[in-house]
């Protein structure tokens, strides 16, 4: 079966608190800043028919209102 | 009173019903029947539906029981979502927009000021349009977001029909938004749980109005 | 539902021996057996131990399944009352509440793993203790959890937050995430509990969870296998690598600090999954309403191996298990993995050969899956085998009962107790204003309010919270409530506003800097606390569970502290007429800087004859009089 | 600054009830059924120092105890 890999991340201009938390954690932790953190899913599957992960992303696994999701299969 | 593996109120929300409207006027309906049993209103309760893997109310959303109350829902039945039922029907498209994680990013729980924002729904016939109600919010996924061109039309169409008083934010929702309804104002779904303000032992009883709601609404 | 025939005794040559090179007693030391101890089960054996014996031993001999420290010590505390129905021994207490429901409590300590994960450990500790609870046929109606940390607002020369504060407020901050995703998700109000910072938590936090029951006094189910021929049924979540050694290595050893220990112990993390318990649940009250099941149990700590063998125990009879009919999540696992496996979510029920299709259709619709997995026999051994091969065949009392009991040798320190815990560092100058002081009290993590942590957890689901977290001295719960273990009770059994409405109050307690300071008196004031917490929502002690956290008490004055304990624990029982339905001991509790307070954690239950008396706290009206009452 | 990916997965052995539940679904649905489906999380950001990031993973964005993580950097 291919293994297939999905992407999937919030959309732009959707507030991520998570992604926000993170930012704000590291340099408190010591690190250098970093920027423009966002927290997604990533969804690994073998598939029978790589031809319907896109229906299944989305029907099921990403929220079109406010994510965006990316496939990739395993040649 | 529809119930998902995972669903957890929803023993709450039939005794709320059944303080409303009387003893044995509340049936429970499993996820994977389509046999809505006659019922005059389908209430769809809070908890973690499918442990509210993915997204919160994802794959309940796509159940057999969730597609019986969509035609339910079409054909002018009043279905109220409450928390977890809310992010099921909005995932289920049969209200607008959906759910994000709080601000805070964490479960909270307290008693919220409601306002009534539409008292002409199926679910606050017996409310009255200003009027504040004291109910329990609980949730950590409850930021209802609405992209700027829906939110619009959520507003232009008077579908909001409830937000939080103003100093009481639990989660940071668009336009402070509690609760929305679809455009034929018979499906609301909102993020507090009336079902758990229903019975003075326990605190408030403001919930009962949206309790009533359906039987008044059907009388005028 | 599979067609496979179900499981039967085996028939195994009287001289027949497990296949397999015995690991030999170095392995033994390993698992924490001690020499003496392995030449113990190799006479209880006639032989030495093969791999799978060897494992079963070294859970079942550990002190967190065999109490060897504990027993003769727990045996003096009074066990008897006029409400108590089940007292310590089956995997909860329980008592009468009247109108023939009961009420089944009990305590429970998740220390090591919630200081390696907390938030997993704090879930999977609440996940353990409610399974304990419908075990019995309880539905599970409220959580308690009673938390201990290192100072949270330590800071250094340049006013910063020291390195222990962060770690402590991060173990705060995940274990009670933990608590309340596991609570919330399956539907459990959480309805009280205590939090307490000081040092000598630091490196050994404590995360105890309580958790009560509702059941119908003829629904209460035991867990004695018993029945000759009997199918042993495992059913909910499938098995894995998770929890290997748990529970000989996270709750007998001492703690190693520091990452290195974290990273030893990788393996043994448990993961939970609420959702999937929140079915388990379902399933087992329904099996139980439908009549089909002869006894339940949960896997907890050691997994099936303390499961199976317990069962056994009780029901005075033998078993025949097959490894390789448990479902597995996880390719690769040996037979003494899948006996020690501490997967969460799991339980094991027996049942008549004529129940076992109906029982799996339930386990089914519910989607935990039942596998007969063994067989009830006479043998009295608890026989394993991988298919048709034997890997283990144990005596069930060596396994269960055998343990050596040690004694532990108090001896009361020199100095007295204030000698082993220096006071603290004064914080507040010998000048500061009694106004300043107020305010420094009130800003005191041991002080300040609990809110930010008891708004993280569901306090009202099931409709029976009448005093929640903040608003009385003790929780209160209206019981049975309108409904029952299986739903809204018909009309006429639900409370009606002009009549009495019967419940429960409930509290949990335990300073450990008094118990330190003088582990009798402190120890008898933390009971005698619990009961006046009740007594302020006017509720009359029933009984109380308790879980009695300290340090290697093969230390002198460690075991001086846990006989004093033991002592004034069982003193304040008596005065306050609450017997002990049950609890727990976690020992072993030591950080890198020394062991914690001592530290017993009494949870009681109390009747509430009218939950509409319940008193509130605070001052309720102008110009009420206010009185002081007692001491 | 340079753009990085952090792909987080449940270790092998770990329960992943978040891929169960897809898994049952899939099937659910009208797709063909899946195998091995497991859930993680991605986590994107902009860093000053790419050499940081596994010490980041470590301490901040995975749990090593229960996850593998895996580093992208975009060149
Ligand atoms: N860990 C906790 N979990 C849930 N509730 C808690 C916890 N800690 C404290 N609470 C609740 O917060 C309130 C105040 O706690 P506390 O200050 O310990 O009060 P008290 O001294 O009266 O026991 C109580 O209702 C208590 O049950």
């Amino acid at each position: 079966m291919p293994h297939a890999r999905i992407l999937i991340r919030p959309k732009a201009g959707i507030l991520d608190p998570q992604g926000t938390a993170v930012e704000q954690a590291l340099p408190q932790l010591g690190f250098q800043p970093a920027e423009n953190v966002r927290i997604g899913r990533l969804v690994e599957l073998d598939v029978a028919d790589a031809g319907e992960l896109d229906a299944i992303c989305q029907k099921l696994l990403a929220n079109p209102l406010i994510e965006d999701y990316e496939i990739q299969v395993d040649a | 009173m529809v119930q998902f593996p995972g669903t957890c109120d929803e023993i709450d929300a039939v005794l709320a019903a059944e303080r409303a409207v009387g003893v044995g006027n509340a049936e429970l309906l499993w996820h994977r029947d389509r046999d809505l049993k006659g019922v005059d209103a389908v209430v769809v309760p809070g908890g973690f539906s499918y442990g509210d893997y993915l997204r919160a109310g994802s794959i309940a959303a796509l159940s057999p029981a969730m597609g019986a109350v969509a035609e339910f829902a079409r054909a002018g039945g009043p279905v109220l979502g409450i928390c977890n039922g809310f992010q099921v029907l909005c995932e289920a498209g049969l209200l607008p927009g959906t759910m994000l994680m709080n601000l805070s990013r964490r479960f909270t729980f307290r008693d919220v000021t409601l306002r009534v924002e539409a008292a002409d729904t199926a679910w606050t016939a017996a409310t009255s349009a200003g009027q504040e109600l004291v109910i329990p919010a609980k949730h950590q996924t409850g930021r209802w977001y609405a992209p700027d061109d829906l939110l619009d039309e959520v507003r232009g169409n008077d579908q909001v029909v409830f937000t939080y008083a103003a100093d009481d934010r639990p989660n940071g929702s668009s336009a402070n938004v509690a609760g929305v309804c679809n455009a034929q104002r018979n499906v609301v779904g909102l993020m507090p749980h009336p079902e758990h303000a229903t019975d003075p032992l326990t605190g408030s009883v403001d919930g009962l109005l949206l309790f009533r709601s359906p039987a008044e609404a059907a009388r005028v | 539902m599979s067609d496979a025939p179900l499981p039967t005794a085996r028939e195994v040559a009287a001289d027949a021996t497990p296949v397999g090179t015995p690991p030999g007693v170095e392995q033994a030391i390993a698992l924490g057996l001690t020499a003496d101890e392995y030449a113990l089960v190799t006479e209880k054996l006639g032989r030495e131990p093969v791999q799978v014996e060897l494992a079963m031993f070294s859970l079942m001999w550990s002190e967190h399944c065999s109490y060897k420290h504990s027993k003769p010590l727990l045996r003096t505390l009074p066990t008897e009352g006029p409400a108590l129905v089940l007292g310590p021994g089956e995997n909860a207490g329980a008592v009468d509440v009247g109108d023939g429901w009961l009420i089944t409590f009990k305590v429970e300590s998740h220390n090591h793993p919630s200081a390696v994960e907390p938030f997993q450990g704090a879930a999977t500790g609440v996940g353990g203790i409610l399974r304990d609870i419908f075990a019995l046929g309880a539905r599970p109606i409220a959580v308690l959890d009673a938390l201990r940390f290192g100072d949270v607002d330590d800071v250094d020369e340049d006013g910063e937050p020291t390195a222990g504060a962060i770690r402590s407020r991060f173990l705060l901050d995940g274990a009670v995430r933990g608590i309340g995703h596991y609570g919330n998700s399956i539907g459990v109000p959480n309805i009280g509990g205590d939090v307490y910072f000081e040092g000598p938590y630091e490196t050994n936090c404590l995360v105890n969870a309580m958790a009560l029951g509702l059941v119908e006094r003829e629904r209460l189910t035991l867990s004695a296998a018993t029945g000759v021929g009997n199918v042993v049924v495992l059913f909910g979540a499938s098995t894995g690598a998770d929890g290997i050694g748990g529970a000989s290595v996270l709750a007998s050893a001492e703690l190693v600090g520091g990452d290195d220990g974290a990273e030893s112990m990788r393996p043994t993390v448990q993961v939970g999954d609420p959702f999937e318990e929140s079915k388990l649940v379902e399933c087992c009250l329904e099996l139980l309403d439908k009549g089909l099941l002869v006894s339940l149990q949960d896997l907890g700590a050691a997994g099936l191996t303390s499961s199976a063998s317990e069962m056994a125990s009780k029901g005075e009879v033998g078993l025949d298990l097959d490894v390789s009919l448990v479902p597995r999540r996880q390719e690769g696992l040996e037979p003494f993995e899948v006996m020690v496996s501490e997967s969460q979510e799991r339980m094991l029920c027996v049942v008549t050969p004529d129940k076992v299709d109906e029982v799996v259709a339930i386990t089914d619709k519910w989607d935990v899956h039942g596998t007969a997995i063994g067989v009830v026999t006479d043998s009295r051994r608890f026989r394993v085998f991988d298919g048709d091969e034997l890997v283990g065949d144990m005596p069930v009392p060596a396994l269960v009962d055998d343990c050596p009991v040690y004694a532990i040798h108090p001896e009361r320190p020199a100095g007295g107790p204030a000698a082993l815990y220096p006071a603290p560092p004064a914080r507040l100058a010998p000048d500061t204003t009694p106004q300043e002081t107020l305010l420094a009290l009130l800003a005191s993590p041991n002080v300040a309010s609990r809110r930010p942590l008891f708004e993280q957890y569901d306090c009202v689901v099931q409709s029976r919270t009448v005093k929640r977290p903040g608003e009385a001295d003790a929780a209160v719960l209206m019981v049975p409530g309108p409904a029952g273990p299986n739903g809204p009770l018909p009309a006429d059994r639900r409370p009606a506003l002009d009549a009495p409405v019967p419940g429960v109050g409930v509290s949990i307690d335990g300073s450990g800097r008094r118990v330190a300071a003088d582990p009798y008196t402190g120890t008898a004031w933390n009971v005698l606390e619990c009961a006046a917490n009740l007594a302020c929502v006017g509720a009359e002690p029933l009984g109380l569970t308790n879980n009695l956290n300290f340090g290697n008490p093969e230390k002198p004055h460690i075991a001086w502290q846990l006989t004093e304990a033991v002592r004034g624990l069982g003193d304040a029982c008596r005065v306050t007429g609450a017997p002990v339905v049950g609890g727990n001991v976690s020992l072993y509790n030591e950080g890198t800087t020394g062991p914690i307070y001592p530290t017993p954690v009494v949870g009681m239950v109390g009747k509430v004859p009218d939950v509409r008396a319940a008193a509130p706290l605070g001052f309720q009206r102008d110009g009420d009089a206010v009185a002081l009452v007692g001491w």
